[in-house]
């Protein structure tokens, strides 16, 4: 069942994206079978994680020092999770924006549907040169999406994430090959077995962990996402911010956590921490002072990614479980922001902060499912942006290590200051006109699925038990114990 | 079999040319020249990194570069179909421009 | 001694091409010295001991590649794009220290590597060894159908992405892109055609067959038919249209499909997933991809949503 | 003896290439680069058989025919080149 499930999660929506190709008339059958059916072929493979713990299949029947494997344990269980929810309510806003049947909907869901495959068969693969592939058709894909709607400023921000990346992946396909010659395998776990620590596979890691720091876009090597999420089209903008940087994020975990499990790189782990504590500043300073709510949320992004990295010096059970649980809530709460101001924008045409004024009249679901995201993005109780934050500060307290715990509580103030900027410009000014600028509104269901998100990083504040048995589950070796 | 030497040599050799052209170049195709120029090298590494069997280099890494290259020049059509786009919109070939938070529209 | 001489030489020649395709004066010399690159780079891939690597680079790295970028720099001078030829460069004073400084690391690195004493890789030993048993003679082309299956199956779907969204690219905006060049129908140029066509497609099909057991598969022949079709369009006997006809989007995606298909098939009677279930399959799915791969750099080259075949032809 | 012979006159073609690559640099005409150019295809192609009898390597008489074929594509593409835009420099 598991193996059938799996499969279908990767090839159904690379079948449904050939179907609409081939044949532009089915389109708005091939998205819905592409994308309704994947939570119900989840189940399979979720009761399998919870009764067995890890699940791991051969590819073409030949396993691991030459063939592919996938390997399915509770950390990618959870990113399927986290990328199936997100991508079919991101869709469903989708839907109004870019309708199947129209021709922008035959540009758009095509790549829509190999990103989602991709990420998934991305999330799924234990193989090193695999991730080359599937990331760079991840890259791909959203550079694609970006880029659909042809606006110049899009087109010359797709073209320099582009550029990036694929600097990125030459880095990365180095580290690869570095490592193939040492171990004769690209089997992410057989690796870790068989390498003895010297420095070339030491610079191999460090190469490939560089191109991936490029790709989640951490500081100072954000340059590249501002702009690209600030003006992508919405659903695009949701899915790149919530689930497409954080695949690189995961990768750089598998890496560091398995791999290399056994490499005593204390340097290097907290220069990555350093460089997560720098994103998180620079990334809050810098939303406080754009001018669109767009960048803002996209420089927001740059904050909330530097969190996923302090789980490298806080390294253990409590720091880890932090980190995972950012990346889901953050996810979640992002991908509402962004939809909420796609929303705002297509309503009243521009998404300069100082024109949407008195908005909270007009647009009351958009404006409350933004609030609701903004306080799991701040950190507020009882999100589930309140429970990672929680986790990190308790993971900080019990290793004695101040500065972190500084950090992250600043952290969450700075985040409060450029939201509440944002709500307080569009909740408080009522006497401010809105002109001639409400000439559309944005279908009711777009809405709802901005607000959904939002209502789900707030649940993720309650119903944290089994997500967080889940983790614990699944914790790297090594990491357990601590 | 050649003296492997030499190419690891060369491939060193275009890594720096290659990076070097991806900071100094203007001309969007410049940089793709360039990052085309380090993914050759890259590739020389990846094969020769392997040890190789029966004289002949290892199989596996070959493959790797193979696909390699195909993903090279799709991403290398993307990228040229994009600057011709860019062109098209805003008559410009680089990316020096700045104001990308501008922009009424988003 | 005369082997190092050679050496030498494609090493010095790759690395004064390269510097020259970075920093030359004129972008169209540009491409003429990246071409070069590519075809001198499959020379080095020759001495190496790689020669499904050297026909790879020659047919996609440098062939098509080049052809692509002739082709983009066509369409920027036609849009008045009057500074390229002397684009100034950008000036840095980090960019040679930079440069010199990766440059070490990456031969420091692969020297490194070289010489380790690493035992030789145990993926290649298992595919030299049970690659008799599937009655395959190209180690490489094993690896990339039989051992390692979705790394191609996701290249294709690489390929592909990159097909849809420069068309969703094209697809956009003004309508300029659809003004066209008149060709004047020239009586060499169609007596070429008349030879090297079949030729072409006669080459393409022994690059695909010889794939199994010697050098040659899906990726060359396809490149190869690619050339064929390219020759086509720039000689107006193929001309585009912004739609696909089905046989261009049955040839686009007959490729993925196929692989996908195929691959879920044993599924069904409990094997792994893509496990090729006998040599009919592996020519089956290699025939496919080559359509597709051909079909795919044939319309990003010609910036089409589709070809039709013109009445002179 | 073939051992020395074969790698020399692969070395003179080589040579002959960077004559070759001297012409594509100075021009001065389109049309002298692209006789260049197919010259390379043409030394390729006689190079890579010579290699194939010395390295004991038939492969690489099929990369040769594959350069055979994309040479003559290659030289279209050029002759398809807008005159415009790059016969200034000389």
């Amino acid at each position: 069942m598991t193996a059938e499930a799996l499969s279908l999660i990767v090839f159904l929506p690379l079948l449904a994206a050939c179907v609409i190709v081939a044949a532009p008339g089915l389109s708005a059958l091939s998205v819905r079978l592409g994308l309704i059916p994947l939570p119900l072929l989840l189940l399979a493979p979720t009761l399998e994680v919870l009764d067995q713990g890890t699940y791991r299949m051969a590819l073409a029947g030949h396993n691991s020092p030459l063939g592919i494997e996938w390997a399915l344990d509770p950390l990618s269980l959870l990113m399927l999770w986290l990328n199936t929810g997100i991508t079919i309510l991101v869709s469903l806003h989708a839907s109004y924006g870019f309708p199947p049947a129209s021709e922008a909907g035959r540009r758009f869901w095509p790549l829509w549907l190999i990103l989602f495959a991709s990420m998934n068969a991305l999330v799924l693969s234990a193989d090193l040169f695999n991730l080359y592939v599937t990331l760079e058709l991840v890259t791909l894909a959203a550079i694609g999406l970006i880029t659909v709607e042809g606006k110049p400023l899009a087109l010359r921000a797709g073209m320099r994430y582009l550029l990036l990346a694929l600097l990125a992946s030459l880095l990365y396909l180095l580290g690869v090959g570095l490592l193939y010659g040492q171990t004769g395998t690209l089997d992410l776990y057989l690796i870790a077995e068989r390498i003895e620590i010297s420095w070339l596979p030491v610079t191999a890691l460090s190469l490939m962990i560089v191109g991936l720091l490029i790709k989640s876009a951490i500081f100072p090597l954000h340059a590249w996402l501002p702009a690209a999420h600030g003006n992508a089209p919405g659903p695009v903008s949701a899915i790149l911010s919530a689930v497409v940087v954080k695949v690189s994020v995961y990768m750089i975990w598998r890496l560091w956590f398995w791999t290399a499990a056994d490499w005593d790189l204390e340097a290097v782990a907290l220069l990555l921490g350093l460089l997560g504590g720098a994103a998180i500043l620079y990334g809050s300073l810098a939303a406080l002072v754009q001018v669109r709510l767009k960048m803002i949320i996209a420089y927001s992004t740059v904050a909330q990614l530097g969190y996923l990295l302090l789980v490298f010096p806080l390294a253990g059970n409590l720091a880890f479980k932090a980190a995972v649980y950012q990346m889901l809530s953050h996810g979640l709460a992002k991908a509402a922001m962004f939809l909420a101001a796609a929303n705002i924008l297509h309503a009243i045409g521009t998404d300069r902060l100082r024109r949407l004024a008195g908005i909270d009249q007009r647009m009351p679901l958009d404006v409350f499912a933004l609030a609701l995201a903004g306080v799991s993005i701040m950190g507020l109780p009882p999100s589930g942006g309140f429970l990672a934050k929680w986790l990190f500060l308790e993971a900080a307290w019990e290793q004695q290590a101040w500065g972190w715990l500084v950090l992250v509580a600043f952290g969450g103030l700075l985040a409060a200051a450029y939201l509440f900027r944002v709500l307080a410009v569009v909740c408080l000014h009522p006497r401010r006109r809105l002109g001639q600028r409400s000439r559309r509104r944005s279908p009711t269901p777009a809405s709802w699925a901005a607000l959904l998100l939002a209502i789900g990083a707030i649940l993720a504040g309650f119903f944290s038990a089994p997500v967080l048995d889940l983790i614990t589950a699944g914790l790297p070796p090594g990491l357990g114990s601590r | 079999m050649a003296d492997l030497g030499l190419y690891v040599f060369a491939a060193a050799l275009l890594f720096g040319i290659g990076v070097y052209g991806l900071i100094v170049a203007r001309h969007l195709m410049r940089k793709l020249f360039a990052i085309n120029i380090m993914g050759n090298a890259i590739f020389i590494l990846m094969v020769t990194a392997a040890r190789p069997l029966d004289g002949a280099p290892d199989p596996v890494p070959q493959a790797l570069v193979l696909t390699g290259i195909v993903i090279a020049v799709s991403a290398t059509a993307f990228a040229l179909a994009l600057m011709v786009r860019l062109h098209r919109e805003t008559g410009q070939v680089s990316l020096s421009a700045d104001n990308e938070s501008g922009g009424d529209d988003g | 001694m005369m082997a190092l001489l050679l050496d030498g030489l494609i090493v010095l020649a790759l690395v004064s091409l390269a510097v020259q395709a970075i920093s030359g004066r004129s972008l169209f010399r540009g491409i003429i010295h990246f071409v070069v690159f590519g075809l001198t780079m499959a020379l080095a891939w020759a001495r190496i001991g790689a020669p499904d690597l050297a026909m790879a680079e020659a047919a996609i790295g440098a062939g098509l590649t080049g052809a692509l970028m002739m082709v983009a720099y066509r369409r920027l001078v036609a849009q008045g794009d009057n500074h390229s030829p002397r684009a100034p460069a950008q000036k840095s004073r980090l960019a040679i220290p930079i440069a010199v400084g990766s440059g070490l690391l990456v031969g420091v690195i692969g020297l490194g590597a070289l010489l380790a004493d690493n035992p030789p890789g145990e993926a290649g030993l298992i595919v030299l060894e049970t690659l008799p048993e599937y009655g395959l003679g190209n180690a490489i082309t094993g690896v990339l159908l039989l051992f390692r299956g979705l790394d191609t199956l996701l290249e294709i779907a690489v390929l592909l992405t990159a097909l849809l969204a420069a068309r969703a690219l094209a697809g956009t905006g003004d309508s300029s892109a659809t003004a066209r060049t008149q060709h004047p129908e020239t009586p060499l140029v169609g007596a070429l055609l008349a030879v090297v066509i079949p030729l072409t497609i006669l080459v393409a099909v022994h690059l695909l067959r010889a794939g199994t057991h010697e050098t040659g598969g899906a990726f060359q022949a396809g490149a190869v038919l690619a050339a064929a079709g390219v020759l086509l369009v720039l000689s107006g006997r193929v001309s585009r249209t912004d739609t696909a006809g089905p046989l261009v989007r049955l040839g686009i995606l007959a490729g993925l499909s196929a692989f996908i298909l195929i691959g879920l098939m044993p599924l069904l009677y409990g094997e792994a997933l893509l496990t090729l279930p006998g040599m009919w399959s592996i020519y089956l799915i290699e025939t496919a991809m080559m359509v597709s791969i051909a079909a795919a750099l044939i319309l990003l080259f010609a910036d089409a949503g589709g070809l039709k075949r013109d009445r002179r032809g | 003896m073939m051992d020395v012979a074969l790698p020399a006159v692969a070395v003179f073609l080589l040579l002959n290439l960077v004559a070759g690559m001297l012409r594509v640099y100075r021009g001065p005409t389109l049309a002298d680069r692209m006789l260049a150019a197919l010259l390379f295809s043409t030394t390729t192609v006689a190079i890579l058989l010579l290699m194939a009898e010395w390295m004991a390597m038939p492969a690489l008489r099929h990369v040769a025919l594959l350069f055979v074929m994309l040479a003559s594509i290659l030289s279209l593409a050029f002759v398809g080149l807008p005159r415009d835009a790059d016969e200034e420099d000389t």
